[in-house]
């Protein structure tokens, strides 16, 4: 078990140092000087020599990369010439909203999928029919339309939400369904199929021969069997819900990382875009290791080897 | 068609009502006003700022020397009385005595020259420098008047003192540097103090008590009437128009025109629009220097190829008229004889391209010469687009296809790839409307030879750069007023800029919201000075 | 059908069935799968359920529990379990019934208990849930009891353990503790010892016979008649959902009525069947009444004589070490084996799982390389050359495996798995020719050309893989348990076809089994393997019929064998 | 470890179960009764469905007479009825002759994004999944590098360096892609790597070459259309997503996502242009992952 987690950790920094580098390349393999690329909007005497001068843009191409890598160590990710503001200061500022949107979202899909499927797995036809045909739309329909949609019904025309802004929960509410529904759609399919292939297992009719009620077999045992599939699946959902969380900020004008992000994207503002990523790829190494503990919690077969 | 005439109405009757409120029940001091915005600044800081939509925030803590009034004329602000010498190249000011910086500074003629030094200075790499080329130095006379010396004339200069992005910050404040971020180190001397703000969330300013002087332009002097203002971004017009509705804010800037009768008619708001015109069109700029757009008689048929005035409704339902010339028709130096004068020929912009040797076609219906289609990009810088205007363009974009089978590309673009494009001069068509300032310095802005879309192009039209040249030299205002109108004439005539619509700014309100008004000089709503909210 | 009672009847019994018919909402037709089935189960009395795969059997037992499955319709009358009339109890009460009345032992306790909870857990569940006792302290008493009960050494340990953490034995031991933690007064056994190594099967039957001994009634459901001969009572043999047999033990055993019952009888393989026709058995009329079974059987045709050396196989071993997890220990798997094979000969290896059989046949195979030793094929080195200089020989040495279907490229038809093991190009036309000759080799014919093998039934897919082998032409075949996924019908008819064709193409066969019957049907010479060392080898008749080394001893002796198990029952009797 | 969001091939081991038996030994019938009858339906609707799509993006015009890009200054935003059929835009022009022109775009785009990824995926699986573990490390950690970026943010990012544009967006989001496919891929080649088949093939005395392929390869390949549809809806989506935020193509491209960001304004007063090219999104992605779920459910079918 703990090998498994060290080689996560270990692998973690392989994945940074690596996209820190890709990057690295990237900027340097980009027509046109990277003080243009940098400077992206700006325009005034003085802001090239001041990137040249950032970047250590005189030396030598390895002596920039170590530069910018001890750079990135010290957790300077440099300046965003468009807001005339450290980078890290930004980002940090945005990170709170993003964080509490993109949970938020994820328990409650989380439970609504677990809800879904431990009612409606293995049971009725038209029941499951239904459900899985609704999580079918529901995964297959954009986020942001589904947010617009949220948006007219319930804060425009029922006037049940604030249309925006991140205070209190209530401004929370719409966002937050609006990026789980599709993830809850996804999940609660996955589970649902993992709860199906379980009850068919032959240890559920011994669990049955004990005269153990239907929905205690699927809240101790079937239910634990179907999480390790959707634990899979966690790391992916994870950058869904980030990358979700950008779109939804748009949709409800809610500040965070998103707005930041597009913000910089159209600005040209690549010092923000590049720590945006790499906070996000952060997050999910991060992430994604608490869950191979989880699976390993979950599967007692995993702790052997 | 219809609904439009009940629009107008709409908006007519909404204004009288407004104007009728502020005639009978006097304003009452208190309350506090969350206004929507659409656009974040982004710098709080007026000598940096470049975006339209961050001035008009910035007014409600930076005052500056002189306020404009609507008619062209000035006010005293800060100074109390300024002379200009015989050769206009020394303008003095009288400054009052009792002002004080929001961090306790005093205000006074060594802090005046501190401002126009340090965005002088090349190495502070300020934005507004483009307003003090002709600046020299600053002396300080006595501790209360300040003569500030050019090196030429500049006819534009008076204005530009008048301008917010000359607004004055506490010398304190400049020297910490760096003030894009707002809060309270950005200290002006303005009606309102610059308390906190949250990035893509809000900025909130509370009544500076101690403000007992006031613009001239303005309703009233003394201390505002709100004892705090909050700006919400709101990028999203839906947003903007729901948070209103839904009382989440008093007040929302850029309704837009499909949302204004929700408050045109609607009980309890009211709608407001202004300038009364705006003093400055939305225009294409074409650079006359690139192929195929050297060729004249191609940028005439671009500007005849379509029928502007259905567009303009379709889009704004009626709200804004569309435009003649570069000037606004609400700006004095507005050149009239300019109406009616081009436009909507489409025979004839047929055969200018006939002419022009665009006689193929290709499989899409375009026009092609020797093979190359007959296609002119519109580069627009997305954080730019705003106000409907991209559908706009779409409009004349479909327009010109259909009848002359012009390809006008609009490209919604990064800044940094205009700011690329602009450096080396190889943008095609930029779809602009200029800060507004002196129309001499409007022009020069627009098509002068150091303008920002012309200096790093080799040798721009001869003709026009040297009139506005002498335009903005010049100190006689007969001169001045044949120079601007000859510059917007050519300017169309040889299209070098088709004019589209005049924007004006619509304000939707909470009905209990008074005083609310628009500024000449930024030709945008006008700061939180003289709001006030009636006590139901 | 007249069935004949034990006197254990006058007791109450514990479910009494009669003409019990089970179907499926939608499935086969709304025809009932299971019909006009009886059933009495006595306390102390062990009731024997006997049937291939598909018989129906099992939906039958789990109707007792109202667990045939969702949409099951059961119709019955009477059908009363503890004298109460099951047909009115709702959910509720069968619930109430589960675990305390009747409790269910499944095949494989890897699969059929919680994986992800411990023993414990598992046995302690039917206690908790009926609230039988409460007090978590007295409940870990009675878990550790029970487990006491069925041998399970230290209870304590075991109970903090995972299912994949016991041994096969102790594994199904601990399943039977958690089905009978409640003390049911029935216990239905499903295949309880299927996938158990003989000697742990009869422990486990051992466990079994103690809860009878206890007072328990016990149904026991079993594809092979010699497994519950020894154990049971009295006999129910069904076929595709019907009852074709059924009555004392003995009486069945020995004079069974129904020709199925005479064939499932017959066509277990044993020392009697060598050299003969499994499938071809029949009774002789008038021989029924001795008590002595009269089995008669054509012989296979004759054999030539074991002719040069194919195969020769010089101490080899193998050891594998186990990933850092574990911390590098190193098993051995293989030690010292040396054997060969004949042209024309059959040898067999027998021993129990992990014994490293299929280990060696990989190592034969030339998929494994040795760590010592060699393996010469017709008198060349195999196992010390490179896969390339093998490649030449690679069709002189053929391979049938257990799993047929999965031995089977899912794109190919049943044409190009045996075309492409063809030896040489030849016109389409004659290539087509050979394939179909092969097939009807293997009692196939043409018609069978182009049929993807999942559409094939498992006697039918074993029939192919065997064509494949042969297309090659090889001098020798390694067979791994190549018939033990298969019912014992047709299990008989493949072997019955091996026989033969070995005996006609006078190919060699490296056999691998555990079944040691079917080694002694058709095996010349026999290996023992146990713990990765040949304990004992030899001719099959001295090494079965005179074993000396001990292990080979316990094997004979915890081989169920109809006979034997009869008089085993006499005896308890 | 964190496996791709993919349910079907990395497990499938194939049992021997005589299809006599069938419906016997599952404690839950009901799981395979009537089963199949269900799925057609929506089988049917989602094939036909498609196959609108794909006529409506090689010739649009056989299904409107309305010209996409220009329309009627004067018939502004009217409702839908019977001259248009999905009503018009702001502009007067027709939203469904825009929602027919614009499939050509979205399912151009998502084809192409799905393209670049499997492409790439296709071949690092592939290597991946042969039995080498520095390889096989390598690239596995490659796909963690590349699936620890957000797939919308890694796009973005991607957008960011090469501009705006469809071609860029297919790349962008192909690249974001390509863990998702190479996983699979990946596990797909180990599946069949370790199949006993392949084992037998080598008994036949068949080279590694020979045996990759003939039996390996082509049974990683048939995987391949399936992984596509499965994964071409999400794509659609991601796509969609990005040019609502403006990162797609250039209006007045009638592309779904852009038309979606341009109907937003007007939703207040006008519902129909942005309903219906969102209908059309969700239901294009309903209609693949339909048929791409049966197909999977089909080819699992035949392994097992």
């Amino acid at each position: 078990m703990w090998s498994r987690i060290i080689s996560r950790l270990l692998t973690s920094l392989v994945v940074a140092w690596a996209s820190v580098t890709a990057t690295f390349l990237a900027l340097h393999a980009l027509p046109g000087r990277i003080q243009d690329i940098l400077a992206g909007d700006v325009e005034y005497p003085g802001l090239r020599e001041a990137i040249a001068a950032e970047w250590g843009l005189d030396q030598s191409l390895p002596m920039q990369y170590f530069e910018f890598l001890s750079r990135i160590l010290r957790g300077d990710f440099g300046t965003s010439y468009v807001l005339r503001q450290p980078v890290i200061e930004v980002v940090g500022s945005q990170l709170l909203p993003t964080v509490e949107l993109a949970l938020t979202a994820g328990v409650l899909a989380i439970v609504i999928a677990g809800l879904i499927a431990l009612l409606t797995a293995g049971r009725g036809r038209l029941s499951r029919e239904l459900a899985s045909f609704v999580e079918l739309v529901f995964a297959s329909t954009p986020v942001f339309w589904l947010g617009i949609l949220l948006l007219m019904a319930f804060s425009f025309n029922l006037r049940w939400f604030p249309v925006s802004g991140a205070e209190g929960w209530s401004s929370l509410v719409l966002p937050a369904i609006t990026l789980a529904l599709p993830t809850a759609g996804l999940l609660t399919q996955v589970l649902r199929e993992a709860m199906e292939k379980t009850l068919d297992q032959p240890f559920v009719t011994t669990v049955r021969s004990r005269g153990v009620g239907e929905f205690i077999i699927r809240w101790r045992h079937v239910l634990r069997h179907a999480l390790l599939p959707a634990v899979t699946l966690g790391g992916w959902l994870i950058g869904g819900l980030l990358g979700g969380a950008v779109i939804t900020e748009k949709v409800f004008g809610r500040p965070g990382l998103g707005t930041v992000t597009l913000g910089a994207v159209l600005t040209h503002d690549v010092p923000v875009v590049l720590t945006v990523v790499l906070l996000a790829a952060f997050i999910h190494v991060a992430a994604s290791t608490v869950l191979d503990i989880l699976y390993v919690l979950i599967d007692p077969r995993l702790r052997a080897q | 068609m219809k609904k439009n005439n009940l629009l107008m109405g709409g908006v007519a009757i909404a204004l009288l009502a407004t104007s009728a409120a502020n005639a009978d029940d006097k304003p009452v001091s208190g309350g506090a006003l969350r206004w929507g915005v659409t656009t974040e600044p982004a710098c709080f800081d007026p000598h940096y700022a470049s975006q339209q939509a961050a001035f008009f925030v910035a007014r409600n803590y930076i005052d500056s020397l002189i306020a404009k009034k609507t008619d062209g004329t000035f006010a005293p602000w800060l100074a109390t009385e300024w002379s200009i010498s015989e050769d206009g190249k020394e303008y003095t000011y009288k400054l009052r005595e009792d002002v004080v910086f929001h961090d306790g500074e005093k205000f006074d003629a060594a802090a005046v020259k501190a401002n126009y030094d340090f965005v002088k200075k090349p190495e502070n790499a300020v934005t507004a420098v483009s307003l003090l080329q002709a600046y020299d130095h600053a002396e300080v006379v006595s501790p209360y008047v300040i003569k500030l010396v050019l090196s030429t004339p500049d006819s534009s200069f008076l204005e530009s003192t008048s301008n917010v992005k000359l607004g004055l910050i506490s010398p304190k404040s400049l020297a910490k540097g760096d003030l894009c971020g707002g809060g309270r180190a950005l200290a002006g001397t303005g009606p309102f103090v610059f308390e906190n703000y949250t990035r893509g969330q809000s900025a909130v300013f509370a009544r500076n008590v101690g403000y007992n002087w006031g613009p001239g332009n303005a309703a009233h002097s003394g201390p505002a009437y709100l004892d705090r203002v909050t700006f919400r971004f709101l990028p999203e017009y839906a947003v903007r128009t729901g948070a209103l509705t839904s009382g989440q804010v008093d007040l929302i800037e850029g309704v837009q025109p499909t949302d204004a009768p929700l408050f045109a008619e609607q009980p309890g708001f009211k709608l407001l629009t202004g300038p009364s015109g705006a003093s400055t069109s939305f225009t294409f700029n074409i650079n006359y220097t690139r192929p195929p757009a050297d060729d004249v008689r191609v940028r005439r048929a671009l500007r005849d190829g379509f029928d502007l005035e259905p567009i303009v409704k379709q889009v704004y339902l009626g709200t804004v008229p569309r435009a003649w010339s570069i000037i606004g028709p609400a700006n004095p130096a507005y050149n009239k004889a300019l109406v009616g004068s081009w436009g909507n020929d489409i025979a004839g912009a047929n055969k200018l391209l006939d002419e022009a040797g665009w006689t193929g076609r290709d499989s899409e219906g375009f026009r092609t010469k020797d093979g190359k289609r007959l296609s002119i990009e519109v580069g627009y810088p997305q954080p730019y687009v705003r106000d409907n205007r991209d559908i706009l363009i779409q409009g004349v974009q479909a327009a010109l296809r259909k009848n002359v089978g012009l390809d006008l590309n609009l490209r919604l673009i990064t800044a940094g790839e205009y700011a690329k494009n602009n450096a080396n001069g190889t943008w095609a068509i930029y779809p602009n409307t200029d800060n507004p300032s002196d129309p001499a310095r409007e022009l020069w802005d627009m098509l002068g030879s150091k303008g920002f879309l012309y200096s790093n192009i080799p040798n721009p039209d001869q003709e026009i750069t040297s009139q506005i040249d002498e335009s903005l030299r010049t100190t006689d205002p007969v001169r001045k007023r044949q120079l601007t109108d000859a510059i917007q004439k050519r300017g169309v005539d040889q299209a070098f800029i088709v004019p589209l619509f005049a924007p004006s700014w619509f304000l939707a309100a909470k009905s209990n919201v008074n005083g609310l008004g628009f500024e000449a000089g930024l030709d945008s709503p006008s700061s939180a000075y003289d709001f006030w909210i009636a006590k139901k | 059908m007249s069935s004949v009672w034990s006197q254990k009847d006058r007791v109450a019994p514990i479910v009494e069935v009669r003409g019990l018919s089970i179907g499926f909402a939608g499935a086969n037709g709304g025809k009932p799968i299971v019909t006009d089935f009886d059933l009495t189960v006595s306390p102390g009395e062990c009731v024997a359920l006997v049937g291939e795969s598909g018989s129906g059997k099992s939906i039958t037992a789990r109707s007792l529990l109202n667990l045939a499955g969702e949409g099951a319709r059961t119709a019955a009358h009477p059908f009363e379990i503890m004298g109460r009339d099951a047909r009115s109890f709702g959910e509720a009460d069968w619930r109430k019934l589960r675990g305390t009345v009747t409790g269910l032992v499944m095949q494989d306790a890897l699969v059929s208990l919680d994986p992800l909870r411990t023993i414990g857990q598992e046995v302690a569940e039917v206690i908790s849930s009926h609230r039988i006792l409460t007090d978590p302290g007295a409940i870990r008493d009675r878990t550790l009891e029970t487990l006491g009960k069925v041998g399970i050494p230290n209870p304590a340990d075991r109970a903090l353990q995972y299912a994949h953490q016991l041994s096969g034995g102790l594994r199904q031991r601990a399943l039977i503790a958690s089905a009978i933690a409640a003390d049911p007064d029935l216990i239905i056994a499903d295949e309880p010892t299927t996938s158990l190594d003989v000697t742990v099967q009869a422990q486990v039957l051992q466990v079994l016979a103690e809860r009878i001994r206890e007072g328990a009634g016990l149904l026991l459901i079993s594809h092979d008649l010699a497994v519950v001969a020894g154990i049971a009572d009295r006999v129910i043999v069904m076929r595709n959902g019907r009852v074709v047999d059924s009555g004392p033990t003995r009486d069945v055993l020995t004079h069974p009525r129904h020709p199925y019952t005479r064939q499932l009888i017959a066509a277990v393989p044993s020392g009697q069947s060598r050299g003969s026709r499994l499938a071809s058995a029949r009774f002789e009329p008038g021989a029924v009444d001795t008590t002595a079974l009269a089995i008669v059987r054509e012989p296979l045709p004759q054999r030539q004589a074991a002719g040069a050396v194919v195969l020769e196989v010089e101490g080899i071993a193998k050891s594998f070490t186990a990933p850092k997890a574990v911390g590098r220990t190193k098993s051995v798997v293989l030690q010292d084996i040396s054997f060969d094979v004949r042209a024309g000969e059959v040898v067999g290896i027998v021993g129990e799982s992990g014994s490293g059989k299929s280990t060696c046949a990989k190592i034969v195979l030339g998929l494994l390389p040795p760590d010592e030793g060699e393996v010469r094929l017709l008198g060349e080195p195999w196992s010390s050359v490179a896969e390339a200089g093998r490649r030449r020989l690679r069709r002189k040495l053929q391979y049938i495996p257990q799993d047929a279907l999965s031995s089977f490229d899912p794109r190919y038809r049943v044409k190009d798995i045996v075309a492409e093991n063809l030896p040489g190009s030849g016109s389409r036309g004659a290539r087509r020719e050979r394939i179909v000759s092969l097939l009807d080799l293997v009692g196939l014919n043409a018609d069978y050309l182009d049929r993807l093998p999942r559409s094939l039934s498992g006697g039918q897919r074993q029939r192919v893989s065997i064509a494949r082998a042969l297309a090659a032409e090889p001098s020798i075949i390694v067979c791994d348990e190549p018939v033990s996924a298969l019912d014992i019908c047709i299990q008989a008819q493949v072997l019955d076809l091996l026989a033969e064709l070995q005996s006609r193409l006078g190919t060699a066969l490296l056999f691998i089994s555990h079944d040691l019957g079917v080694i002694e049907h058709l095996c010349d010479r026999v290996l023992v393997f146990q713990n990765g060392r040949i304990v004992e080898q030899g001719a099959t008749e001295d090494v079965l019929g005179r074993p000396q080394h001990a292990y080979t001893k316990s094997l004979l002796a915890s081989v169920p064998d109809i006979q034997r198990g009869l008089r085993a029952d006499v005896a308890a009797a | 470890m964190t496996a791709p969001s993919h349910r079907a091939f990395d497990t499938a081991v194939p049992l021997d179960v005589p299809e006599d038996l069938a419906g016997f030994e599952t404690p839950h019938p009901s799981a395979t009764i009537g089963g199949p009858r269900r799925v057609r339906l929506g089988l049917i609707l989602s094939g036909v469905f498609v196959a609108f799509l794909i006529a409506a993006s090689i010739a649009p015009s056989l299904f409107t007479h309305f010209d996409p890009l220009v329309g009627d200054f004067s018939e502004g935003l009217k409702p839908p009825g019977w001259a248009h059929l999905f009503g018009t835009d702001r502009l007067g022009r027709d939203v469904f002759a825009r929602t027919v022109f614009g499939t050509r775009y979205s399912l151009l785009i998502g084809f192409g994004g799905v393209a670049v990824g499997l492409g790439a995926g296709i071949v690092l699986g592939i290597i991946a999944g042969q039995r080498n573990r520095i390889l096989d490390e390598a690239v596995s950690r490659l796909f963690d590098m590349l699936s620890s970026f957000p797939g919308v943010l890694l796009a973005m990012l991607i957008v960011t360096f090469l501009g705006q544009g469809m071609l860029n967006i297919a790349i962008a989001v192909g690249i974001a892609g390509i863990p998702k496919f190479g996983r699979v891929v990946r596990a797909q080649t180990q599946l069949i790597r370790d199949a006993d088949y392949v084992t037998q093939a080598a008994i036949y005395g068949l080279s590694r070459w020979q045996v990759f392929i003939r039996h390996v390869l082509p049974n990683v390949l048939v995987a391949i259309p399936i992984i596509a549809t499965v994964y071409i809806g999400s794509t659609i989506l991601i796509v969609s997503g990005l040019s609502f935020l403006g990162l797609g193509p250039q209006p007045p491209t009638p592309e779904w996502g852009v038309m979606l960001a341009e109907s937003r304004d007007v939703l207040r007063v006008a519902w129909w242009p942005g309903v219906f090219p969102g209908l059309a999104i969700t239901a294009t992605v309903i209609a693949f992952s339909v048929i791409g779920n049966h197909l999977q459910q089909r080819f699992e079918g035949r392994l097992a």
